[in-house]
């Protein structure tokens, strides 16, 4: 670390939407080659502070320094300028362009205003060879995973030559072996004096990568420790002003029949199902975990009526059919899917809070077509208050919630229905530790209502815990089942990658 | 952790902000077209003595019904994310339809049923084309709007058909007081319309679908259904606007109507609605029909020649988009 | 029949008349001259006056109408493009007990003021087989071009289906009956072809470049249209296709440029004028007639020829202005007796 | 973690994947609306004996200049994510510009440099309302169009103004071959775009920006600089297809132009594009104007009346789409 002066201090960094203010009196100081967490509760003003430091939103207090020098950002562009490289928690690529295309974004090779697309491919993968990530700079975008167009953005970031990096939420969709790579990376940068923030949710994260941690708490940065002069508990109780609960592991045991059973679903292509066969028995919690490429997304995605193409049967309640065609049959068989990206899939994110909770229960909340108004209220008001929303109002657009309340209102537009089978594909991503633990006990709560559950994550800490019962997934067919004190994350890990026997 | 005084003083902003937003998503865009239209109306009361009178008010109000009618439609195929410009050709066709009809002595409600139908028969076949074969809005609709709009001038041979019993305009020709029928028809439809969007699980849908089409299948609601019903409903209110038209000139003509498209969606934009689909309403389209309405009328009883009405009505169409924006603004909301 | 009505007022000669004029449209040279015209009479004769733009469009059109009885003028000049919505615009006239003139296009039980269009195709035709014929054109070698305006309605295209009507007889081309050319038709026989110029320059220049494709090179063309706008595009198609010392035109409309080429193209040899910028004379002697009680015949005759690079010069300066206008005709005769025309001092044989 | 069986199948369907999309990316889109062109070709040349004709020929490419100039800055506009109606001002404001001015006695290569000047105005207005006011560009060109139509009429008093000296014409009547000027001139110009779009960061950046605005904005892209220059492009090239139509007519009028947005947006569309921006190029572009141009020419050369023209017009175009739609389908591509 440095002793001059800091490569970033702020002061008295504030803003506010309207009467609402998100941030107040901000001092934040950032060394050479330091690296710094910043958590934070949903909403806690973490990703405007990153916004504001990186020239996305101008402050409306609040002075910055880099390296002693006094700086105002006007865009983006000024920011990179003084070299500031960001990934947004809101992914910012092109989807119709090549991903090479992507990480050299708006810094193509050129000559005299020319460029070559070759050249731009060349030196994608050269940034991505320097940084250690094996990446297909000739695909599009659009035709990436999640997880892909993550790392991409990752890329992008880190080959800007940079000597800060924001990071908002890096890993929240990276497997554990990616985020791996990117904290080795983010060491060796660390190391030739860059400067790193980077916004987590992952307590783990934290203690395993960061020399300083600061905590934001309603829009104030009220704790900046070291890792190693704090525990975990701490930590928590600084975001959330009070204890974390701490969670037990699920042990149910379903004895009823079961609510739903998959009989021999198949289906060719990237991933491939080689006959898999599950039950989901009344108030249990089944978890599927597996890499990616295993097909346990597609366990779930088929229960949501989305893989037409699957061949097997599904027994709903004894009944033996056919797989859902789309996901109106889904529906109808009141089997509620909760998807993965609740922005692109799950919300409407211009309409108000009551409207997305109401989304499957229209017809219920009707007579004769015409929605009772006065009962969709008190449905989301009830809604709310069990999933422990925050929000200004129910006629707010959720859009304007943070991204953690954003999942709530996902969840409970699915518990609305009150649903035979809840299938969750990744419930918890993105979410801060307190909601992440609301979310699970809200999982068992639903168990032991006696409704079944179906559980696809590829967080295997959350896998472990919540699951009364873990199914682990490797090339398209199950390859085990943990219960009981077996079912850990070791044997898990073990069984998916398929070095156990 | 007690409630710091910060705490309770974002808690006291917030809830000052609920009042603060409540206001201002429910009628922040209608309060701006609306203090738009009183600018201009109030304009207009100085330009011209006749602009302020009670006949001229029914005047402007005839005006603009059947573009009116026709905007009612394009809002709900805007809000939920597609557009229609083939209205631009289900007018003449109702128009010319309703004509040949009556003058085969077809009874003027079986005849405008007919034309309902053949109005919701384009509207079926654009939905199922965006739908089904998932060619985009405004290739399909540019594509029926040269079919239909062709089909009404080989119908009618180019010529105007004028009604040969002048009873068939009953729908322009009965009024309550001085307000014609066709009138009150679109304040009925227009009420009808705002219902179903705000109360009705039809409505509903429509903005999910308009909003995020994806999240909105994925929940299970049949979105394509939804898309097809709505392109019926925006093609039959175009035919009806063509027996309208139709009975105030007691004619059919194929030349009706080619501002339909434009104007309609023109004033569902103005009225706050977004090309991208799952905002905007009736009570803002209204307006924004009004908006056009008047200033049409107005500049016309200025006597402001030809050309500069156009040069007048273009400025001033983006005098009060800019105006609206600016209200937004300085309440310090952003898009 | 028109209201003649208020005799009281027309004893007092020095009341101020309030009319208004509903043009067709307020773009193209002939119509908005047209406005320019009545405007100008209007101001002359001392006449209160408003103008409105009805666009070529009947909803446009019907709009006018109301906000036009909303001023209560003593007489309503109605220039309506669109045939067939006469009886709507009737009751609006009607129930506002205002009287009306029809221009161009009749309006039920209204009086009607018009250029024969009929007339004037034949009349033109006549003109110009005589110069085919000089050429030693006959049926076998000639194609004639006729360009519409389909949306036009059936009155104005009558110049056009009068004009080949007239051609094939005197030139020995197989008859066709009126009714057998309409907005529909595109081959007339053998020996002629329609073509849709939409009443402009550009429709009318693309429509004709495409059907000189069918039209063998070595065969002659006789080309008329609706009107000048439609008569030069389509000449810049002949042109462009090297074609015009095939090829003999004839306009309508007595536009400016057209009496250039009149006067200056040796293919064109012929052009209908309706003296259109001077109708506004004729419309406010006619408003004038009226209120003064007269009730004028069923169709009162605009003034109309077809010149020739002869007689363009009696009638047209050098620049396009008329000099002269033709004398009266039987159907617009009573227009003397108002005084009206005499104060333009520029109608032939009247002083 | 060792990589799986699994990982390892998924790692090879992408490379799989990889080359499928770069012939869909580059080709099939082209390849579909490459094929309907050729269909539509055989059909006419069957139809009529004069259709694939040398002089015939010549004539579609004469017909086709003006929408394809209109159009190559109309796909500029469309891939950035916006697009402009206010070429159908542009168009007529620019032919009576020119006629004006070159009956002023202005030179004539500096008279089409000054209506260039007046298409970027108009084009930098454009711009510049949507980026610093945020209004959308359907309503921002809307009223432009308005606006540049107006201002088109009161110039020229709404009269056709023939060129006083036939030489001013001199892109129209001069040729190479039988090639008329202002053939090669869309020749160059679409070279030059199409090598712009490619090949240039200025054209890259319309791709980026088009598909997602903020990311570029984030990525330090001048993204408000670059929509204004689009505009301006867009308009400068309306107006330079202004000249080309008043130099053909060798007059001025300000009723040209009237189709020319409509037109330009559908064969942009057609040509592959989408109206939310992103993709979409100039080889597209062209195919979809002659498509169009091709269509109107041939059922002329059918001597199919006007009426069935234009039904028959939206039933081909529409076909013609749904089958490019269908060859995406067969190979397997989604939207
Ligand atoms: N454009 C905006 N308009 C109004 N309020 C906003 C806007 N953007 C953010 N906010 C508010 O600012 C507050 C802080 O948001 P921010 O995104 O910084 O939180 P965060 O700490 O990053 O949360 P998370 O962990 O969920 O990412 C939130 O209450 C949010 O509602
Ligand atoms: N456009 C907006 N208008 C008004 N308030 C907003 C807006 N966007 C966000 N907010 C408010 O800002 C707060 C935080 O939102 P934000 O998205 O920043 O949360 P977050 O902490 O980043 O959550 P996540 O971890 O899920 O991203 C929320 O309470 C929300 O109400
Ligand atoms: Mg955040
Ligand atoms: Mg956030």
């Amino acid at each position: 670390m440095s002793s001059d002066a800091p490569l970033l201090a702020t002061t008295g960094i504030g803003k506010r939407y309207g009467q609402h203010v998100v941030l107040r009196d901000v001092g934040f100081q950032l060394h050479r080659g330091e690296s710094v967490a910043v958590i934070g509760e949903n909403g806690a003003g973490k990703s405007t502070f990153a916004k504001i430091i990186t020239g996305v939103i101008r402050p409306d207090s609040g002075e910055m320094w880099l390296e002693g020098r006094p700086v105002s950002f006007r865009s983006p562009r000024d920011a990179l300028r003084h070299g500031i490289a960001f990934i947004p928690q809101e992914l910012a690529y092109v989807p119709y362009l090549t991903v090479g295309e992507n990480i050299m974004l708006g810094q193509w090779p050129s000559w005299h205003g020319l460029t070559s697309h070759a050249l731009t491919l060349r030196r994608a993968r050269e940034a991505s060879e320097r940084i250690g990530i094996d990446l297909d700079v000739e695909r599009l975008m659009v035709s990436l995973k999640l997880a892909e167009r993550q790392i991409v953005e990752i890329v992008k970031a880190l080959s800007r030559d940079a000597r800060m990096i924001v990071l908002d939420e890096p890993t929240a969709s990276l497997s554990e072996q990616e985020s791996r790579t990117l904290f080795a990376i983010l060491e060796r940068l660390t190391g030739e004096g860059v400067g790193v923030i980077y916004i987590s949710h992952r307590m783990d994260e934290v203690y395993r990568f960061s020399d300083r941690v600061d905590v934001f708490r309603n829009g104030e940065l009220v704790a900046s420790v070291p890792p190693s002069q704090t525990t975990p508990a701490e930590l928590i109780a600084h975001m959330l002003g009070q204890e974390k609960e701490e969670f037990v592991h699920g042990t149910r045991t379903s004895t009823e029949q079961s609510v739903i059973e998959l009989r021999d679903w198949k289906r060719a292509g990237i991933p491939n199902l080689a006959g898999v066969s599950l039950a989901v028995g009344q108030g249990e919690i089944v978890g599927v975990y597996g890499v990616r490429g295993s097909g346990a997304e597609l366990v779930a995605e088929g229960l949501g009526g989305l893989h037409p193409e699957i061949s097997g049967t599904l027994v709903v309640e004894g009944r033996s059919g056919a797989i859902f065609p789309t996901p109106v049959e889904a529906r109808r068989a009141n089997i509620a899917y909760v998807p993965p990206e609740r922005k692109r899939d799950g919300l409407v994110l211009m309409l108000p809070i009551q409207a997305n909770m109401s989304m499957l229960i229209l017809r219920q909340l009707a007579r004769i077509g015409v929605l009772r108004s006065r009962l969709e209220r008190d449905q989301a008001a009830d809604l709310a208050r069990r999933f422990d929303v925050r929000f200004r109002r129910l006629g707010q657009a959720v859009g304007q919630l943070s991204g953690g309340n954003q999942q709530k209102v996902l969840l409970a537009s699915r518990m609305a229905a009150q649903p035979r089978l809840l299938v969750l594909q990744e419930p918890t991503r993105g979410v801060d530790v307190g909601a992440r633990v609301e979310i699970h006990k809200f999982l068992t709560e639903i168990a032991d209502q006696g409704r079944a559950v179906l559980l696809v994550t590829s967080d295997l800490e959350e896998a472990v815990i919540v699951s009364d019962r873990l199914i682990i997934m490797r090339d398209g067919a199950i390859v085990g089942e943990l219960r009981g004190p077996s079912k850990t994350q070791a044997n898990a890990i073990a069984l998916a990658a398929g070095s156990a026997a | 952790m007690v409630a710091t005084d910060a705490e309770q003083r974002v808690a006291t902003a917030q809830r000052w902000a609920t009042t603060r937003e409540n206001v201002a998503q429910a009628g922040l865009q209608l309060i701006g077209i609306g203090a738009v239209y009183v600018a201009i109306v109030i304009f207009f009361s100085f330009a011209s003595e006749n602009f302020l009178t009670y006949s001229n008010t029914i005047n402007i109000l005839t005006n603009v019904t059947v573009i009116g009618i026709v905007a009612l439609g394009q809002a709900l195929a805007i809000i939920s994310g597609g557009f229609d410009l083939s209205v631009s050709g289900v007018v003449p066709l109702g128009a010319v339809s309703f004509a040949l009809l009556v003058n085969d002595g077809v009874p003027t409600v079986l005849a405008i049923l007919l034309v309902l139908c053949v109005g919701g028969v384009v509207g079926a076949v654009n939905g199922l084309i965006v739908t089904q074969i998932g060619i985009n809005p405004l290739i399909t609709t540019l594509g029926t709007l040269s079919i239909t709009s062709g089909l009404a001038y080989s119908l009618s041979n180019g010529v105007t058909i004028p009604f040969k019993n002048p009873d068939n305009g009953v729908l322009a020709d009965k009024t309550v007081g001085d307000i014609s029928y066709y009138v009150i028809l679109l304040v009925a439809l227009s009420i009808v319309a705002f219902l179903m969007l705000r109360y009705s699980v039809f409505g509903r849908m429509l903005y999910a679908i308009g909003g995020n089409r994806e999240a909105s299948r994925l929940a299970g609601m049949r979105v394509n259904l939804v898309t097809v019903l709505v392109y019926v409903l925006c093609a039959s209110l175009a035919s009806l606007a063509g027996v309208i038209v139709a009975s105030q000139l007691l004619a059919g003509s194929a030349t009706v109507g080619a501002q339909a498209a434009l104007q309609s969606i023109a004033a569902v934009i103005l009225g706050g609605a977004a090309l991208t689909g799952g905002v905007g309403g009736i009570p803002g389209t209204l307006i924004g029909v009004l908006v056009l309405g008047t200033i049409s009328n107005g500049m016309a009883l200025m006597q402001v020649p030809a050309f500069y009405q156009q040069i007048a009505t273009g400025t001033i169409l983006l005098l009060a988009v800019a105006f609206g924006r600016l209200r937004h603004i300085l309440v310090g909301e952003q898009s | 029949a028109a209201c003649g009505g208020d005799d009281d007022d027309s004893g007092s000669g020095d009341k101020q008349y309030y009319f208004t004029f509903a043009n067709v449209l307020e773009s193209g040279e002939l119509f908005v001259q047209l406005g320019n015209g009545v405007e100008e009479a209007a101001r002359v004769q001392g006449v209160k006056f408003k103008r409105y733009n009805n666009n070529f469009d009947a909803e446009t059109t019907l709009n006018n109408a109301r906000l036009m009885v909303q001023e209560k003028p003593d007489l309503v000049l109605e220039y309506n493009g669109v045939e067939g919505i006469g009886e709507s615009l009737r009751k609006i006239f009607d129930d506002a007990k205002i009287p009306f003139i029809a221009i161009n296009v009749p309006i039920p039980g209204g009086i009607w003021f018009n250029l024969v269009n009929k007339d004037i195709g034949a009349d033109t035709a006549k003109v110009v087989v005589p110069i085919a014929q000089a050429e030693g054109w006959s049926a076998a070698d000639t194609t004639v071009v006729i360009v519409q305006g389909s949306t036009a309605g059936v009155e104005v295209n009558d110049c056009v289906r009068y004009f080949y009507i007239t051609v094939a007889d005197l030139m020995g081309m197989p008859n066709v009956a009126p009714e057998d050319i309409t907005a529909e038709t595109t081959v007339i026989t053998e020996n002629g072809v329609q073509v849709d110029g939409m009443g402009t320059l550009e429709a009318s220049y693309t429509g004709v470049k495409n059907v000189l494709q069918t039209i063998p090179a070595d065969r002659h063309i006789l080309l008329y249209t609706i009107n000048d706008d439609s008569t030069i595009g389509s000449w810049r198609a002949i042109t462009e296709a090297k074609r015009e010392a095939n090829t003999i035109v004839a306009g309508l409309g007595g536009s400016v440029a057209a009496l250039k080429e009149l006067r200056e193209n040796p293919r064109w040899v012929a052009e209908g004028s309706v003296f259109a910028t001077h109708w506004g004379q004729y419309l406010i002697a006619m408003g004038i007639a009226v209120m003064n009680g007269v009730t004028p015949p069923p169709l009162t005759k605009s003034p109309q020829i077809v010149l020739t690079k002869e007689t363009v010069d009696k009638y047209y300066d050098a620049d396009g202005k008329v000099k002269l206008l033709p004398p009266l005709v039987p159907e617009n005769e009573y227009l003397k007796d108002t005084g009206v025309l005499q104060k333009f001092n520029n109608v032939e044989g009247l002083e």
